[in-house]
Parts: C-alpha cells; sequence; structure tokens
C-alpha cells in the first residue's frame, strides 16, 4: 500500500475513534474526557514554549488570563461565545508580550523563577481586585456556550459529550497550527534557537524575538484553553491556575517528554488515566498524591526521555523488522 | 584601491581593570583573504567578537560596507552580511546536517508566519533548500544531507559550520580558529575549501593563533600583541618583522 | 498514626487497619463506607464530596469521619422510610476543591452511584456542581450559605448559617461586658473571611462598640503572625476579633497576642483545639474567650430543644476513634444527616423533591440546635438556609461552656438594614457575586 | 510609633533568621548540584514534624528533638541525593520534576502518620524579654535568631576553612574543573545536602512551636526562600542572607503599615524588578546551567 494511503487511513482512523470514545465512556469519565481534551491543548502549547529551550512557571496563569479574559467578555458584552474565547486567547497572547518584555531578560534558571513571579503577581491582582476579577471567590455562572442545533443533531453543550466534540473541533485547529509551525522554516528556527542560541544568532536569526514569539504563541493557545475549561465548568477563581496546576502541566510534559510532538499528550493522557481513573478506581483516594509521586520519581529516573521514547523504540524496532533502504546505502547505489 | 569592507577604528574594549584591545585600528579589503593573529592573550579573540556583535566594544568604531556596526546585536551583524563562526565545533548537533545549512539561509528566506501555517511559502521553502544544498556541495557535504551533524567526523563539523555561515551568501565571513585541532590532511582541504570561497567572492577574516597555518593562505595579516597593534603587511613581510618574530618567539613573558 | 501509636490511644484493629493501608500505600478512603449489608432491605446512596487531599481537607475528612459514626448507628437501629428497610451507605468522592473534580464527582455521585442526596462542602467547587445539580433536580447541602442563590432550589444550607450566627457572639458580648467599647478585626483574604468580616462589622455596629480601623486582611498562606498581631493591637483595642479564622492561624495569634502582651478581650468565630491554645498561653489568658462552636459534651446540649443525636455520646465516641480532631465539621455534615434522615421518614421516599419539600414542610426545620426556620431571601434571594438559635460558647476556667442561645432572626429583623449595608460595601450580596 | 517600629524590627529579626536558614541551604544545594530543589519546603515541614514526633509527642528535651530533627532531615536530604540528584545529575528538569515527586510522597506519609489537622506542640518556653509594655521579644524567637546566626556564621567558617569547605566552593564554581582536581562530586554532593537540607530542617525544628504545623506548611516557605535566592543571586549564599535580611524587613514594614496581602504583591514586585535590573540577582555573578 503506498504510503500517503496508509497515512490517511491511519488519520481517519484516529478520527472515528475519537468520536466515537464517548460512547465507551461512563458519564463522569465523559466529564474527565472533556478536561482531558483542554489539557491537551494546554500541555501542547507548553511544548511550543519549551521549542526555545526557555521552561516557564507562569504557563497556568496565562492560562487563567484567558479564562478570565473571555468570561469577562461575555459578562459585559455578551459577545458569541466561541468568538470571546478568541478574545481570550488573544488576550492571554497580549499579556505575554508585555511580559515578555522584562522576562527575557533573563534565561534559564531566572527566567523559570521570574515568569513564576509575573504568574503570582498576576494571581494575587485576580484576589485583590473583587472588581472585575471576583476576588477570592472567582468569578461563576459563567456564560455557558449556547446550543447549537445542527439539523442531524442537537447540540446541548452541558452534556459532556457535546462540549467534548466541541473541544476536540478546537483543540484539533490547535495541534494542527502548532505542528505546522513547528513543522516550518519558523519551526526550524525554534529548534536552532534552543539548541545553540549563539549559532543561531550568528545566522542572523534575532534570539530573544523567536523566544518571544514562542512564548506569545503559546500563550495565545494556552489562554484558549483556558477559556474552553473556563465556558464549561462555568465558574474560575485564582486557586484554579495555581502552582498545582503548574506543577500538572511541567509533570505532563516531563513524564511525556517534549522532543516530539506527541509525548506531551501521551503524559498528559496515561497520567490522567492512571490519577483519575486507575487510582480513583481502584480505592486508594487519598493515597494518590503518594502514589503520583512515586510515578512520578520513578518516570524520571527509568524512562528519562519520556514516554515517548519507548514509542520511538518501538518504531525503531518496527522499522527494523521491516527494513527500508537506508540513506547512505540510497547513495551507494545512485 | 576601493574603500575597505571592514575597517576597525580605535576599537577599545575593557573588561573591569584590564584592557583587553586598547585603541586598536585596521582594515579589511574586499575580496581578501585577511588574517588576525597573535600570541595567547593577545585580545585577538575579544577583537573578533566585537566585531560580530558578540560583546559591546568598550570605545572605538567597526563599519561594515561603510556602515557602522559596533555594539549591534549579532543577528543585525549578520543580517548586514557580516557571519561569524565559532571555535571547536559549535553546531546544531541534534539537527540534521541539511537543517543545520537551512538554519543558516534564515536570511535570505526570512519564515512568515501566516504563510507557513497556510502552506504559502512552498516557493520559499523549495528555494532555501535549493540554497542550502548548493551550500552542501560547495563544501563537498552533500551526501551527508540527512545525517545527524553531531554523528559527523571532525573536519566535516568544521566544513558545515563554514557551509552554516556562508548559506545566506554574506558578503564577509569570520573564522574562529578554523585550524585548530585538524591534521595536515584535514587543514590542507580546508584551506582549499577557503580559496574556493574566496573565489566565488566572499571576503575571509580568519582569526588564528598557529601562525604557520596561514601563512600561505592570507593575502595580509594583522598581528596583535598585549590588546595593541603589533604589525601589518602581507605574510611575507610579517614573516620578516622583527617584532613579530619576537613576540612570537622571545623571551617576552606571555600574558595570560 | 506514629504518634497515636505512641500515645497509646490507638486500638489494635485501627493500628493493623492503618499499617495494613499504610503498607499497601492506600489511605483510609473507604474504610467505613458500610458495604450494602445482608440484612436484606434497600441500600440508599449519600454522596459525600468534599476535599480530602490538599489543603481544605480538614474541612471535609473530618466531617467524613463524623458521618461513618453517624451512619453505623443509624444503621444499627435500623432504617424504616416509607414502610421498606433501607441501609445508609455514604459513597465519597474527592473534590481536591476544585471545581472541575467536583463537577465530575457530582456527575459520578449521580449517575453512577445514584446517590440520593449530596453533601459537600461548598465554597469554590459548588458553581461547578450547580448546573449537574439543577439538571438533575440533586438535593445539595453546603456549610457555606454564601453558595445559595435563587436559582437553585435544590441547594440548602441546613446546619452552618456562615456567617450569620457571629452576631450572637458579639451581642452576647454587648450585654454582658458593656464597658468593652473599641475592637479590631483580623481575617485572611479569603471567601470565607470576608463574609463573615462584614457580619461583625455590622454586628459591631449594632451592639456600639467602635471598630479602630479597617480589618486587617492577611494572606491565607501567612505563618509568622508577629506583624499582623503588632499591628492589630498597636491601636490599643478593648476586644480583639479574629473573624473565621482557620485553627491554623487562631492559635498562633493567640500566642502572640499573648506573648505581645495583649490582656482585653477576644472573640472568634471557632476556636478548635482550645486546650491547645491555652497550653500555649494561660488559664487567665483565655478566661472568657468567646467563640460559637461548643463542644458536644456540654450538658447545655442534652436539652429538650436540641435535635442533635446523642452529642455527647457523639462526642465520646469521635473522641475515642480520632482524637485530637474534634472540630466544627467534625458534627456538622452528620446533623445534615440527622435533617435528611427525618424528613425522608416524614416524607417516606428517599427522592430528592419529596425529601426537600418534607424538609421544608412549613417553613421551618429541625436544626441541631433547635427548631428554626427556612430563611434567607434577603441575604441569599432565596428561604433555603435554616437558621434559628445559635450556641455562643465562653472559655470559663480552661473548658467551653455554652453561655446561652442567641436567637438570629431576632436579631436579624432588629438590625437588617445595617447588615445589609455591611455586606454590600464588601461585595458579598448575592447579587454581587460572579 | 517609635515602639511600633522597635517590635517591628524585632518581628523582622525573627523572620529574617528562620527565612536565612532555609534560603542558604537552597542555595548550597542549587550551587553544588545544579538542581532546583522543589522539596525544600518539605523538608522544612518535616523539621517541624520531628519536633512533634520526639517533643510534643516523646516528650524528649527541645534542644535535643531540634538536633535529631537536624539529622533526621539531613538525612533525607542524603537519600535524595543518592536516589534522586546523583541519577538525575545530567538532567536538571528531571531532578526539578523528582524533587516534585518527592514532595508529595512527603506531604502524603506525613498526612498518614499524623493527619491532616494542624499539630500541637507545647510551648518551649512563655518567657519573654520585655523592652516595655508594648516591645518585646519571647525568648523561643530569640532562640531562633541566635541559631541561625551561630549555624550560619559556623557554616561559613566550614566553607571558607576546611578542605571540605573549599571542595564544596570549587564545586559550586565549576563542577568539572573540580572533578579534575580529584574532587569527589559525590562526595561534595553529599556534604552540600545534607547541610543544606539539615538547615531547612531546624529551621523547620525551631519555628515548629511558633507556627501552625501541619503537612502543606512547605508551601508558603519554599515560596519566599525562591523569592531571597533570586534576590540574593543564586550560588551566593551571602547574597541569601542578605536578601532574606531584606525581604524579612520589607515584608514585615509593608505587613504592620498596610497588610500582609499588599507586602507579599510588594515582596514579588521587589523580585522582579531585581531580575529586570540585574537578571543575575543582587550578588549574581555568572549564570551556571
Amino acid at each position: 500500500m503506498p504510503r500517503a494511503s496508509a497515512w490517511t487511513l491511519g488519520w481517519l482512523a484516529l478520527a472515528v475513534a475519537l468520536v466515537l470514545l464517548p460512547q465507551a465512556l461512563s458519564f463522569s469519565q465523559q466529564e474527565i474526557l472533556v478536561f482531558l481534551t483542554i489539557n491537551v491543548l494546554l500541555v501542547s502549547s507548553y511544548r511550543l514554549l519549551t521549542l526555545t529551550g526557555e521552561w516557564s512557571l507562569g504557563h497556568a496563569v496565562i492560562m487563567g488570563v484567558g479564562a478570565y479574559a473571555s468570561a469577562l467578555v461575555t459578562k459585559w458584552t455578551g459577545l458569541f461565545v466561541p468568538l470571546s474565547m478568541l478574545v481570550g486567547a488573544l488576550t492571554a497572547a497580549a499579556v505575554a508580550w508585555v511580559l515578555s518584555f522584562p522576562l527575557f531578560r533573563m534565561k534559564g534558571f531566572y527566567f523559570l523563577i521570574g515568569s513564576f513571579a509575573a504568574g503570582e503577581i498576576i494571581r494575587l491582582l485576580w484576589k485583590r481586585f473583587q472588581d472585575p476579577f471576583g476576588g477570592a471567590k472567582g468569578l461563576k455562572r459563567i456564560e455557558p456556550m449556547p446550543n447549537l442545533d445542527l439539523g442531524f443533531h442537537h447540540f446541548d453543550f452541558f452534556l459532556p459529550t457535546n462540549y467534548y466534540y466541541f473541544a476536540l473541533v478546537a483543540v484539533g485547529i490547535c495541534l494542527w497550527l502548532m505542528w505546522r509551525v513547528e513543522r516550518s522554516p519558523m519551526g526550524l528556527a525554534f529548534h536552532a534557537v534552543h539548541w545553540q542560541d549563539k549559532l543561531a544568532q550568528a545566522s542572523g536569526i534575532n534570539v530573544r524575538g523567536y523566544r518571544m514569539l514562542a512564548f506569545v504563541l503559546a500563550s495565545g493557545f494556552a489562554g484558549l484553553s483556558g477559556a474552553l475549561l473556563a465556558h464549561y465548568i462555568g465558574t474560575i477563581n485564582p486557586g484554579s491556575f495555581g502552582v498545582e496546576q503548574m506543577v500538572f502541566i511541567l509533570t505532563w510534559a516531563i513524564v511525556g517528554g517534549t522532543s516530539t510532538f506527541y509525548g506531551p499528550i501521551l503524559g498528559v493522557v496515561v497520567l490522567t488515566i492512571l490519577n483519575e481513573i486507575v487510582l480513583r478506581g481502584m480505592g486508594f483516594e487519598q493515597a494518590r498524591p503518594l502514589i503520583y509521586g512515586f510515578i512520578l520519581i520513578l518516570s524520571v529516573l527509568f524512562l528519562p526521555k519520556g514516554l515517548e521514547s519507548l514509542v520511538q523504540g518501538a518504531m525503531a524496532r518496527w522499522r527494523v523488522a521491516a527494513p527500508r533502504p537506508a540513506p547512505v546505502e540510497r547513495e551507494k547505489q545512485a | 584601491m576601493s574603500a575597505p569592507l571592514i575597517s576597525v577604528d580605535e576599537l577599545t574594549m575593557r573588561f573591569g581593570g584590564l584592557t583587553a584591545v586598547d585603541h586598536l585600528s585596521f582594515d579589511v579589503s574586499e575580496g581578501t583573504i585577511h588574517g588576525l593573529i597573535g600570541p595567547n592573550g593577545a585580545g585577538k579573540t575579544t577583537t573578533f567578537n566585537m566585531i560580530s556583535g558578540f560583546y559591546r566594544p568598550t570605545g572605538g568604531r567597526i563599519t561594515f560596507a561603510g556602515e557602522p556596526i559596533s555594539g549591534l546585536p549579532m543577528h543585525e551583524v549578520a543580517r548586514r552580511g557580516l557571519v561569524r563562526t565559532f571555535q571547536h565545533s559549535t553546531l546544531f548537533n541534534e539537527l540534521s546536517v541539511i537543517d543545520n545549512v537551512l538554519v543558516g539561509t534564515h536570511m535570505l528566506f526570512p519564515p512568515r508566519l501566516v504563510a507557513a501555517i497556510l502552506g504559502r511559502d512552498g516557493a520559499s521553502r523549495r528555494a532555501a533548500r535549493e540554497r542550502a544544498e548548493e551550500a552542501l556541495s560547495f563544501f563537498g557535504l552533500h551526501h551527508l544531507a540527512d545525517e545527524l551533524a553531531g554523528e559527523l567526523p571532525h573536519g566535516h563539523q568544521r566544513a558545515l559550520g563554514m557551509a552554516i555561515a556562508t548559506a545566506a551568501r554574506p558578503r564577509a565571513v569570520l573564522l574562529d580558529e578554523p585550524f585548530t585541532g585538524m591534521n595536515g590532511e584535514e587543514t590542507r582541504r580546508m584551506m582549499e575549501l577557503m580559496r574556493k570561497l574566496k573565489a566565488s567572492g566572499v571576503t575571509i577574516l580568519i582569526v588564528e593563533h598557529d601562525m604557520q597555518a596561514i601563512m600561505g593562505l592570507c593575502d595580509s595579516i594583522t598581528v596583535m600583541s598585549f590588546g595593541r597593534l603589533l604589525a601589518e603587511g602581507t605574510p611575507a613581510e610579517i614573516r620578516r618583522n622583527p617584532k613579530v618574530i619576537e613576540a612570537y618567539l622571545g623571551g617576552t613573558p606571555h600574558a595570560a | 498514626m506514629f504518634r497515636n501509636l505512641l500515645n497509646g490511644r490507638i486500638d489494635r484493629r485501627r493500628f493493623l487497619q492503618s499499617s495494613a493501608t499504610l503498607a499497601a500505600g492506600a489511605a483510609v478512603g473507604s474504610h467505613f463506607s458500610t458495604k450494602a449489608s445482608a440484612q436484606g432491605g434497600k441500600v440508599v446512596k449519600i454522596g459525600f464530596l468534599a476535599p480530602l487531599t490538599g489543603p481544605v481537607a480538614a474541612w471535609g475528612k473530618p466531617g467524613l469521619d463524623g458521618c461513618s459514626i453517624w451512619a453505623e448507628w443509624v444503621n444499627s437501629e435500623g432504617v424504616e422510610i416509607g414502610g421498606e428497610r433501607y441501609t445508609i451507605e455514604f459513597v465519597s468522592y474527592d473534590d481536591e476543591y476544585d471545581p472541575t473534580k467536583a463537577r465530575t464527582g457530582a456527575t459520578q455521585l449521580i449517575l453512577e452511584d445514584e446517590v440520593k442526596f449530596i453533601m459537600m462542602l461548598g465554597g469554590d467547587p459548588w458553581p461547578a456542581v450547580q448546573p449537574v445539580a439543577e439538571r438533575t433536580g440533586m438535593l445539595v447541602s453546603t456549610l457555606l450559605p454564601s453558595d445559595l442563590s435563587p436559582e437553585t432550589t435544590t441547594l440548602i444550607a441546613p446546619a452552618e448559617v456562615h456567617p450569620i450566627y457571629n452576631v450572637t457572639g458579639v451581642e452576647w458580648l454587648a450585654q454582658n461586658k458593656p464597658d468593652l467599647k473599641t475592637a479590631v478585626i483580623c481575617a485572611q483574604d479569603d471567601a470565607l473571611g470576608l463574609p463573615s468580616v462584614a457580619t461583625y462589622l455590622a454586628a459591631f455596629e449594632a451592639a456600639g462598640i467602635e471598630v479602630l480601623e479597617a480589618p486587617q486582611l492577611f494572606d491565607p498562606a501567612t505563618t509568622d503572625f508577629a506583624p499582623v498581631v503588632t499591628k492589630l493591637i498597636a491601636k490599643n483595642p478593648q476586644i480583639v476579633c479574629l473573624d473565621t479564622c482557620y485553627a491554623d492561624y487562631v492559635h498562633p495569634i493567640c500566642e502572640q497576642l499573648f506573648q505581645q502582651g495583649y490582656k482585653g478581650q477576644i472573640i472568634s468565630c471557632t476556636a478548635d483545639f482550645y486546650d491547645k491554645i491555652i497550653e500555649k498561653t494561660s488559664k487567665e489568658f483565655m478566661e472568657g474567650f468567646v467563640f460559637q462552636f461548643p463542644d458536644f459534651d456540654d450538658p447545655a446540649l442534652n436539652g429538650e430543644n436540641i435535635n442533635f443525636r446523642r452529642p455527647n455520646e457523639f462526642y465520646e465516641e469521635y473522641s475515642r476513634r480520632f482524637p485530637g480532631e474534634w472540630g466544627a465539621v467534625s458534627w456538622e455534615y452528620a446533623s445534615v444527616m440527622d435533617l435528611w434522615l427525618d424528613a425522608a421518614k416524614k416524607a417516606g421516599s428517599v427522592e430528592p423533591e419529596d425529601v426537600l419539600a418534607a424538609m421544608k414542610e412549613g417553613g421551618v426545620g429541625k436544626h441541631a440546635f433547635g427548631e428554626a426556620e427556612w430563611w434567607g431571601e434577603d441575604l441569599f434571594g432565596i428561604d433555603n438556609a435554616l437558621v434559628g438559635e445559635w450556641p455562643v460558647v465562653v472559655i470559663e476556667d480552661g473548658k467551653a461552656v455554652i453561655k446561652g442561645f442567641g436567637n438570629i432572626p431576632a436579631w436579624y429583623n432588629q438590625h437588617r438594614d445595617l447588615l445589609i449595608k455591611s455586606m454590600e460595601a464588601l461585595g458579598q450580596m448575592y447579587y454581587q457575586r460572579g | 510609633m517609635l515602639e511600633l517600629l522597635a517590635q517591628t524590627a524585632l518581628n523582622a529579626t525573627y523572620a529574617a533568621s528562620y527565612i536565612a536558614l532555609v534560603a542558604v541551604g537552597l542555595v548550597l544545594i542549587f550551587g553544588v548540584m545544579g538542581v532546583i530543589n522543589f522539596a525544600h519546603g518539605e523538608l522544612f515541614m518535616l523539621g517541624a514534624y520531628a519536633v512533634v514526633a520526639l517533643y510534643a509527642d516523646l516528650q524528649l528535651n527541645f534542644m535535643m528533638a531540634v538536633m535529631v530533627g537536624l539529622a533526621f532531615v539531613g538525612c533525607v536530604g542524603l537519600l535524595m541525593e543518592r536516589a534522586l540528584f546523583r541519577p538525575l545529575r545530567d538532567n536538571p528538569l528531571g531532578g526539578l520534576v523528582a524533587s516534585i515527586g518527592f514532595l508529595l510522597i512527603l506531604q502524603a506519609l506525613v498526612v498518614m502518620g499524623f493527619g491532616v489537622r494542624m499539630e500541637h506542640i507545647p510551648p518551649v518556653t512563655q518567657e519573654v524579654i520585655a523592652f516595655s509594655d508594648r516591645v518585646r521579644f519571647p525568648l523561643s524567637r530569640l532562640y531562633v535568631v541566635v541559631a541561625a546566626v551561630v549555624l550560619l556564621t559556623a557554616l561559613w567558617l566550614f566553607l571558607k576553612r576546611t578542605r571540605f569547605g573549599w571542595a564544596l566552593r570549587a564545586s559550586a564554581q565549576d563542577p568539572e574543573a573540580a572533578a579534575l582536581q580529584g574532587i569527589s562530586i559525590n562526595q561534595t554532593a553529599r556534604i552540600a545536602m545534607f547541610i543544606g537540607a539539615g538547615l531547612a530542617g531546624v529551621a523547620g525544628a525551631l519555628t515548629a512551636p511558633l507556627v501552625s504545623v501541619n503537612p502543606l506548611m512547605g508551601h508558603s516557605v519554599i515560596v519566599t526562600a525562591f523569592i531571597v535566592i533570586i534576590v540574593g543571586g543564586i550560588g551566593s549564599l551571602e547574597g541569601a542572607v542578605v536578601a532574606a535580611v531584606a525581604y524579612a524587613f520589607v515584608h514585615t514594614i509593608v505587613t504592620t503599615f498596610y497588610d500582609g496581602v499588599i507586602a507579599d504583591i510588594v515582596g514579588l514586585s521587589l523580585m522582579l524588578l531585581v531580575l529586570i535590573v540585574k537578571p543575575h540577582g543582587l550578588f549574581g555573578t555568572a549564570e551556571r546551567a
């Protein structure tokens, strides 16, 4: 079979599986699926940020900026919810752009902590200013996604399955965009900045500019994930975007691995299933943090390149089993 | 003679109390191979870093093709057509050889976000690839395009560094100690590549510790010692210059 | 369990259980949920949706422990509703005080476990549960009446009427120590602290007590309270009001008040583990400390009017099983269950709408501290808080003593405008939220 | 007013002491091992629980409990070094995640052993040094100040005067060069981890009777410690001490004259400002990693 059509078939199968997936799940698992879908976008956006080699601890707060902005825009203007989500994403990107001026004076560990401090200040402002942010209690009764009648199906977005489809489309588009960016010369520039920023700069790449660009783009996608969350659960507060959430993003990314596009997605899917379904299901209600901690440690110790390295290994074995001419051999034949 | 391509005028660099480069002036003519040499600690690497935009000079001026470039960040210097290489084998080890050179074409074909997402930059991508392949062929690396840069042998890595630097068709390249750690055969090949590069119209400024290696290569040479200009001239003149002989062989104590 | 063992306050069975759970890396999660008993009869499941891990766990876990005792007692007595025998079983879901997990938890409890009633702590997670509860018509209780809103008719606040009951303490103080005329307030800057501050401000104003300066707010993550206390007593107040500070704040604040030489009156919403505060300060210092949560071994709770099931025995049993853990939430969830069971029996049904109707019948209900009215229209937009008498507790000679019961609706009828004004000023009225 | 200022200064001195102990330990670990120990707040918490178990429950002598706490937490540090940071030496992000995992484990174990509720520790002493009616310094707080001064001075002497200290500083400066000099990286890592963890533990143990001890108490400490080491310049022990004093005074003064929430915002903003003006902190030199 030609390779191209094999890929098409594969993608089609994945799409069908994703559409049918909720049918196989219980109600509460459908809820988890919605949050998981949103978190896939969140962690993928985080990877986009790390492409240039900088790790941020402000990503959860940036997600919150999108959530707050979108929630407030619908409240003030009654804007159509999907549009307000875009406004939320743009706001998050804009805030990131402003923050990037002080933050990208720093690198490495300093950037890590600087982004943390910037995020905490934003969070404290949410707490401090009851108007408009609702203070410590945050916002509630956020405008839900309006119902949609497509003729063949009436979408009531309160129901997790329907919102899942909506989120799936939104997240799918975002992932496609991120994929396109990474596979473009721009993505190559991101990688170049990461691996050898001095050489990249000597090649005429504005290193700081590209770091800012990655930060702003990633923040836009994170903001959208925040908006998707806000209009589903209907309430947000400063605590939803705190250190705990940030730790989750970080662990999803690192346990999954960040050198491939699918690594972080693998991380968030596996860890969520483990934490929310397996451990809860086994009755380990209160020991979950303990077991989760062990899993984190074991995975960085024994899978330092993340879950993605397992997949890469499997694929390598598969290639060995079905050998194709290696590049060098082709060269010799020519 | 036409105006020099690179002109260094009263260039000074101080680190704290130490003056690494002290009112240094010299010119590099277009289309030549120019050597900047001197014993350890003479300040030649500092000078190199100032010209390439890596350091901001404490004083003095650098002009490139008549335009002042002192104090510009490295990528701005590069965009004006003056590209540097690095000591050792500084490459994108994790990327393939062709991707390394594609990074080098960045300036010729700057990426555009929206076009990249929509796939409207096909022509630009193809042109970048053609240029990258051309640069690889120039340095005899074409057959290694899909290898990982980090896994190349040493000599190829050096050549790849030059391919990256020249991929964007700069007017001049700055080479930082390109012969360090090379054996005779590798050195000979590298020199050939440089002559070829010069023949294609690129001006070359080489910083080198080992005087002998570039005597046969350069059209003109600037010698530094203790941050100052010691001598200037053709290789033959330099070879005869007593001050140079003393600095390299004589009893002058080596500064750290 | 290390320290429990050391103190010899633990029986062997519990120790084995604990070490087994530790060895398995498991926790006490569902250790009590008396699995569907074999006595025949039906099982009615009650959802417990509250934080069991994380920083807010102290507001959930002890309540679940209290419910375990309640369930054992009630099931062993036998439950008959509508002529059928029932076993009551609790199903817990740890919401980690996270709205997304709370929504998932509510979905699981309602649609999969098919519970008939859900008890929540309330607060941040509630708004995420709200649409689920509204759609399914599930009856939900909260400990925080500020969650109430006219949109959700099936949310009730039948145990705590925080922070309104705090007025009773101030009223008592004004009546019994009329020479105290100045006060200061400090509170943590969070969802519990602010409405409580508004209430205390109104109560002090109603009692003619001057509040010397704007309430001192501190971050919930504060650990060192010396600066807070220094500022608090800088103006020599006669009363220091600790608002609804958690025990983690009340203890160090009292210790600092003691060490910085404060000698005046203290009033607080809670004083969990007050014996330990006395240990850190002195009996004399704590004498006359006013708060709102009695020990359930108080003889005043054996009165006819009290509806809580065997309060003294409950306190004893709780202290035996969970030594040193008694606090406000220990009894509150259990008291909500008393109310629920009473209403279910009256309705002859466990279905949420029947139970709610029976509960609210006649506009009065059996609150733990006596007959109370369904109330709250003014403050919450709906009469779904069960409000009546509330005890005023004073520490006398090292022991908490109920000095009387204050009537909240009576106070409110007199000072309604004051309270609403004060709540509005801090943005705490239901129509100002969200 | 004068009395208020004097009392504020005393409050700040105490705060500076325990913050410095925690921050110096964190800096030491980062300097030598190049890893951000997110579990440092939990080491502080473990120190406090050592006092709960030994002093409050077993009724040992308080100083004894503190010493055992120091040694115990130091050993937990050794465990972390051996089990987590050594295998992850070339993977600083992995070290960070591992320390987050370890933090969760420590918290969960303490919850299992002691419950989620706050612990109660009988006062060590109720003596108060009363300068006036309104200027009072509890003896228990003075202990913390004295201990901090003594321990930090001892550490300073150890680093400057002993061979181990020299090795430690050398490997903090340049681990590769130190390794070439024959300094065992494992050895210095062990020493740094023991001292760093021990300092956090002793801070937790000493302050345990003065704060609310609960399984999550480490969180607020670690945030403060991060601010302090950033302001001081990561890798600089002197910087950490100076920054701890500065932070404690600013935070205490703002708390006393405005309120605690504003003090937090001021603290964070100050740190951002320092980073913007001097991206490597006040005492920072070249960057590492």
